[in-house]
């Protein structure tokens, strides 16, 4: 075995143990020099990447992977902390380490100025660390734990300007909603426990009957993760705490809601897998019935996202009401794979709604880096406050021109590749449905080209004559999403090919992610 | 290879940028021909206001909250509706959960 | 009729934490209720690995005669409710010490005037 | 793909881009001449004369160019190029003079809604960033008449794909398969026929909204906010914009017979070759003729400027009303013969 190999073996449980490490490390390095950190902080990060990107070689390849702490085989009973990597898993930690390295970029100059750093970074890490633990693990109660780590860790990093009221009132409705829903998901790990006696997902999966606690589990498990990933009307905790948090660490807590849309998936499409598409209600399949509600909640969740960011005139606020209609964009699509399993659109509808999920998370998080380049540079928050600022600050305009074509899906950048897979498939379910998705995302052009005028062109205001352009650390940050957007914007179908389809694939093929587990007893 | 395939239609986007590059290097051309240049610093700089005297950019700069004015009010219904419900109230938050989870109780036949 | 008792102790206790979160308005009532919540679920774990004249799960004391393992409670739920209390405490600290701060910024401890944010 | 492949689709796309170039520009503006010469002739004026566009803008482009002080300079100069440009990138894709498109294989519907946008929002970020409150307000009307009439446009487009899919095609959103079979030729019963007229009349109405043309010239409105948000813009930019009304006007009729008219005469006539395309040419220059004078000048000489809530209104209201009524009979099209031939 050479150490390549052994380094691919147990490369899942270092993707979580680097930055929880590392986390650790950050108040003691902090002590010796600042910069050392920041430096520090960015090769974790990078020599998680590389360990990701060994994984990701190796699962695309080879297929699921399974990592079992402390012990070489999975034995019976089935109680163990294991890790399954397949290619879904691969999928999302891939984005969440694309975001850290972001985010920990921008963070270099955004919050030079302030105090407290050495925990913001032991903070950032940690959420990082957490978030890709949700995303690996193959344990129920494992998922449970890491998603209340990230919970606190978010709480404690929104709260983080500690001088401003409102990012603690934020940090508070926050954390009492999002506690309350972890404490319902581990009331539904119970419940599986106390019937199949396992906790790892591939084994219930095996043995799940759709009883009558199956279905109070279902319920509890997409109603809570369905509200961290904010849908409506339980998003409303989300723009409260994106708009509240510093911009450079939105772009993490993206990650983590991401995350919670990942379990979603993982919870629809491998747990209940087996069981969906037999179980019958009001003389439809489940699936069917699972899929319709997701989609209503989805629609709701777009309209009003961007009919209420049309009036926000915080600009962070005003994203992040976006980003609750993106994330409507997401679960219409993956609704209609579910409601249509099994015909070719459903593939296309998942396709296209986990390559949205990419693009959401690079273009909501280029505008929430744009917003906090302004917020830096003027210290304002409110859109009537400031005008004219493309005259001073020539990059973040182009920038944010990249970011208001993408998220509003114009062609060519990454969002209408995405949008246009999701309109394709799911007229197909019923036409109405892209009718909406369409007449949103034009609504959803009207809304930044109203921030395009407010913030960057209008007349030079006398405040504003001597802004200075934002520092090169976070220039640099914003050009890496930008490139990353125009890139999939441009060539669409590498990406899909190499990252999206094995995904989609992963969670429709759930038999495979089965007897990854059952075959290595 | 570079054209997306949804099973409904295609869009390629390299070749649309090709068509714009050419199309871009073309009417550049075109519009090197016209004038380029007008009196800097007089009065046709200024901002058309049918004569009238001009003021300070604070007074003439509208902001963005009045932007899209005659969309809102046309639906100030909805807004009415929606300012209703997001009322910042942290028990109202937990409130639409527990509203949810109910109906989709009801919907899965657990009540 | 008396081992459904603790399970009719859970529900109840899920049901007077919601309550509080829901219709009390002092922040210090809002975070016991969540407490409350939490310690619902976690008697309900709890619950689950009882069995009737069950020992601890430790095998180097277990006392003589009892049949192993059928004779000790379940060892997991006892595992899973000890993550579950720390957490809980993390959760717990963290909620007060924000509630400390906002009291501080808002001057109350008033849910519906502790809204800023809203619309 | 092998060099040769390579080679040929390289000249194709120069080729096809200088040539539709040249034609959305020229026609654009010698359709822009009939429609003056027309709605002069209706309001009993005599008109100018049919080359006055072309002659327009060779004076605009001896005028001086100003940039406003309180413009963004670089915005300011690209945006009227911008929106020229894409509005002539959809030509590619969309079959003119009655030949199959160029491109159909590189872009379908949804591409062509889209990247009809962005003429339009070219307009509205230049009037943004020309800095002039007149500019500014027009530009906000532009933009809610975009919301305005995307609502009915997107059910037209979708019904129609959806008609195309319910009938077992593939690709059904791309234009080869929408001119292969007309969609006259999709519907079974009478319901079909009338709610497909429906759709058409509503793609009627949409067209002058998309060209800002009265009624729907909210945004310019040359008698309350002096043009609107073109009113900073002179010389070669306003002749861009001038130059890319135009085209538009030339894409719009081309999707409306596109779409709904998709037929030549040649094989009617059993003409071949070259006779054959100029004939098949002059009836498609015909029928963009025919559309334009419906849906743009008639309706222009008729009917007076909607105020912005009122236009809003008519495109949320009763025109997706009636191009939702038109998707109901669509889709009950086929259902209500079947029930009849059940029977």
């Amino acid at each position: 075995m050479t150490v390549l190999d052994l380094l691919i073996e147990h490369a899942p449980a270092l993707i979580v143990a680097i930055p929880l490490f590392g986390a650790f490390l950050m108040p003691l390095v902090s002590r010796v020099n600042e910069k050392l950190r920041n430096i520090l902080a960015l090769s974790i990060i990078c020599l998680t990447g590389f360990f990701i990107w060994l994984l990701a070689t190796d699962v695309l390849a080879r297929g699921p992977r399974l990592y079992i702490f402390g012990a070489k085989n999975l034995a019976s009973p089935m109680v163990r902390i294991l890790f399954e990597v397949d290619s879904m898993s691969i999928f999302m930690i891939t984005i969440t380490v694309i975001l850290a390295f972001i985010a920990l970029v921008y963070s270099w100059s955004f919050m030079k100025e302030h105090d407290g750093l050495d925990k913001y970074y032991t903070l950032v890490l940690l959420l990082i660390a957490s978030t890709l633990g949700m995303e690996l693990t193959g344990d129920v109660f494992n998922f449970f734990v890491f998603l209340e780590i990230s919970c606190i860790v978010s709480c404690a990093l929104i709260a983080f300007f500690i001088s401003e009221g409102e990012a603690l009132e934020a940090a508070f409705k926050y954390i009492v909603v999002s506690s309350i829903g972890a404490l319902f998901i581990l009331f539904a790990i119970g419940l599986l426990y106390a019937q199949y006696d396992a906790l790892n997902i591939a084994t219930l999966a095996q043995v799940l009957k759709y009883t009558f606690l199956d279905k109070i589990v279902l319920v509890l498990l997409v109603v809570v993760l369905g509200m961290k990933a904010g849908l409506v009307p339980m998003h409303m905790w989300l723009p409260d705490s994106y708009g509240r948090a510093p911009p450079s660490v939105t772009l993490i807590i993206i990650g983590a809601t991401l995350a919670s849309f990942y379990g979603v998936l993982r919870v629809i499409f491998t747990l209940y897998g087996n069981v969906l598409s037999n179980a019958m209600r009001f003389a439809l399949p489940v699936n069917v019935l699972v899929g319709w509600i997701l989609i209503a909640l989805a629609i709701i969740s777009i309209i009003v996202g961007v009919i209420m960011a049309l009036v926000q005139t915080d600009l962070m606020r005003l994203i992040a009401f976006a980003a609750v209609a993106e994330v409507g964009y997401m679960f219409l699509a993956i609704g209609t794979s579910i409601a249509a399993l099994g015909s070719p659109y459903a593939t296309t509808a998942l396709q296209g709604g986990l390559l949205h999920l990419l693009n959401d998370a690079l273009d909501i998080g280029l505008l929430f880096l744009v917003a906090g380049a302004l917020y830096y540079a003027t210290k304002k928050r409110l859109l009537d406050d400031i005008s004219g600022l493309a005259r001073n600050m020539k990059y973040t305009t182009v920038f944010f021109i990249i970011g208001l074509l993408a998220v509003a899906g114009m062609p060519p950048l990454n969002g209408f590749a995405s949008k246009f897979l999701i309109y394709e498939s799911v007229y197909q379910l019923n036409p109405i449905l892209s009718i909406v998705a369409i007449l949103c995302s034009i609504l959803m052009l009207a809304i930044f080209v109203k921030v395009f005028y407010a913030a960057f062109l209008g007349p030079e205001l006398p405040g504003f004559k001597d802004v200075k352009e934002a520092p090169r650390s976070m220039l640099l940050a914003m050009g890496l999403v930008a490139g990353l957007a125009i890139f999939i914007g441009l060539f669409p179908n590498i990406v899909i090919d190499t990252l999206v389809k094995p995904a989609a694939d992963a969670l429709v093929n759930h038999a495979q992610y089965i007897s990854t587990v059952i075959g290595g007893i | 290879m570079f054209t997306l395939e949804s099973g409904s239609g295609f869009w390629n986007p390299l070749l649309w940028i090709l068509i714009v590059f050419i199309a871009f290097l073309l009417l550049y051309g075109i519009r090197g021909f016209g004038r380029n240049t007008y009196k800097k610093d007089t009065e046709q700089t200024k901002a058309f206001l049918s004569g009238n005297k001009e003021p300070s950019p604070d007074e003439m700069h509208v902001k963005a909250s009045n932007l899209y004015w005659g969309f809102t009010t046309s639906l100030n219904n909805v807004y009415t509706a929606l300012r209703k419900m997001h009322t910042g109230n942290t028990s109202d938050y937990v409130l639409w959960f527990v509203i949810i989870l109910a109906v989709l109780f009801l919907v899965f036949g657990v009540m | 009729m008396i081992e459904y008792i603790p399970f009719i102790a859970v529900v109840g206790m899920i049901f007077i934490g919601l309550y509080a979160v829901l219709f009390r308005r002092n922040l210090i009532k809002i975070v016991i209720g969540i407490s409350v919540i939490e310690s619902g679920v976690n008697l309900f774990l709890i619950t689950l690995g009882y069995r009737d004249s069950g020992v601890a799960p430790i095998y180097t004391s277990l006392p003589a005669g009892t049949p192993s393992p059928q004779g000790m409670v379940l060892p997991v739920p006892q595992a899973l409710t000890l993550t579950s209390i720390v957490i809980g405490v993390a959760v717990l600290a963290l909620m007060l010490s924000l509630v400390m701060h906002i009291y501080r910024k808002y001057g109350t401890l008033d849910i519906r005037k502790i809204r800023r944010l809203k619309e | 793909m092998d060099i040769l492949e390579l080679s040929e689709l390289s000249v194709r796309i120069i080729l096809g881009t200088l040539g539709l170039t040249a034609f959305g520009i020229i026609f654009g503006l010698f359709y822009k001449g009939i429609d003056r010469k027309l709605s002069a002739r209706m309001q009993g004026r005599i008109g100018p004369p049919l080359r006055q566009p072309f002659r327009d803008v060779a004076k605009l482009f001896a005028k001086e160019n100003i940039v406003p002080d309180h413009a963004i300079p670089w915005i300011f100069n690209l945006i009227p190029l911008v929106g020229l440009i894409a509005a002539i990138s959809i030509l590619l894709y969309l079959p003119i003079g009655g030949f199959p498109a160029l491109f159909s294989w590189g872009g379908d519907l949804i591409v062509i809604l889209y990247l009809l946008l962005i003429p339009s929002l070219s307009l509205v970020i230049g009037g943004f960033s020309s800095g002039s409150p007149y500019a500014i307000i027009g530009a906000q009307r532009e933009m809610a008449t975009i919301i305005a009439y995307e609502f009915p446009l997107a059910i037209i487009i979708i019904t129609i794909a959806w008609k195309f899919l319910q009938k077992g095609a593939t690709n059904v959103f791309s234009l080869a398969t929408i001119t292969a079979t007309p969609v006259w030729n999709q519907v079974t019963g009478p319901l079909g026929i009338i709610g497909f007229a429906i759709l058409l009349l509503v793609l009627l109405l949409v067209t002058p909204a998309e060209l800002s043309k009265i009624p729907f010239d909210a945004s310019e409105a040359e008698t309350e906010i002096a043009g609107g948000l073109l009113v900073e813009y002179s010389g070669r930019n306003l002749a861009m914009f001038y130059l890319m009304d135009g085209v538009k006007t030339v894409v719009l009729a081309s999707l409306v017979v596109t779409l709904f008219f998709p037929y030549n005469l040649s094989p009617l006539l059993h003409l071949a070759s070259y006779p054959g395309m100029a004939l098949d040419i002059l009836f498609y220059l015909f029928k963009v003729f025919l559309i334009i004078l419906f849906s743009v000048t008639l309706i222009r000489v008729a009917i007076a400027r909607l105020k912005i809530d009122q236009i809003v209104y008519t495109y949320w209201i009763p025109l997706t009303l009636a191009s939702l009524v038109g998707l109901i009979l669509v889709m009950w099209d086929s259902v209500v013969m079947n029930l009849f031939s059940s029977a």
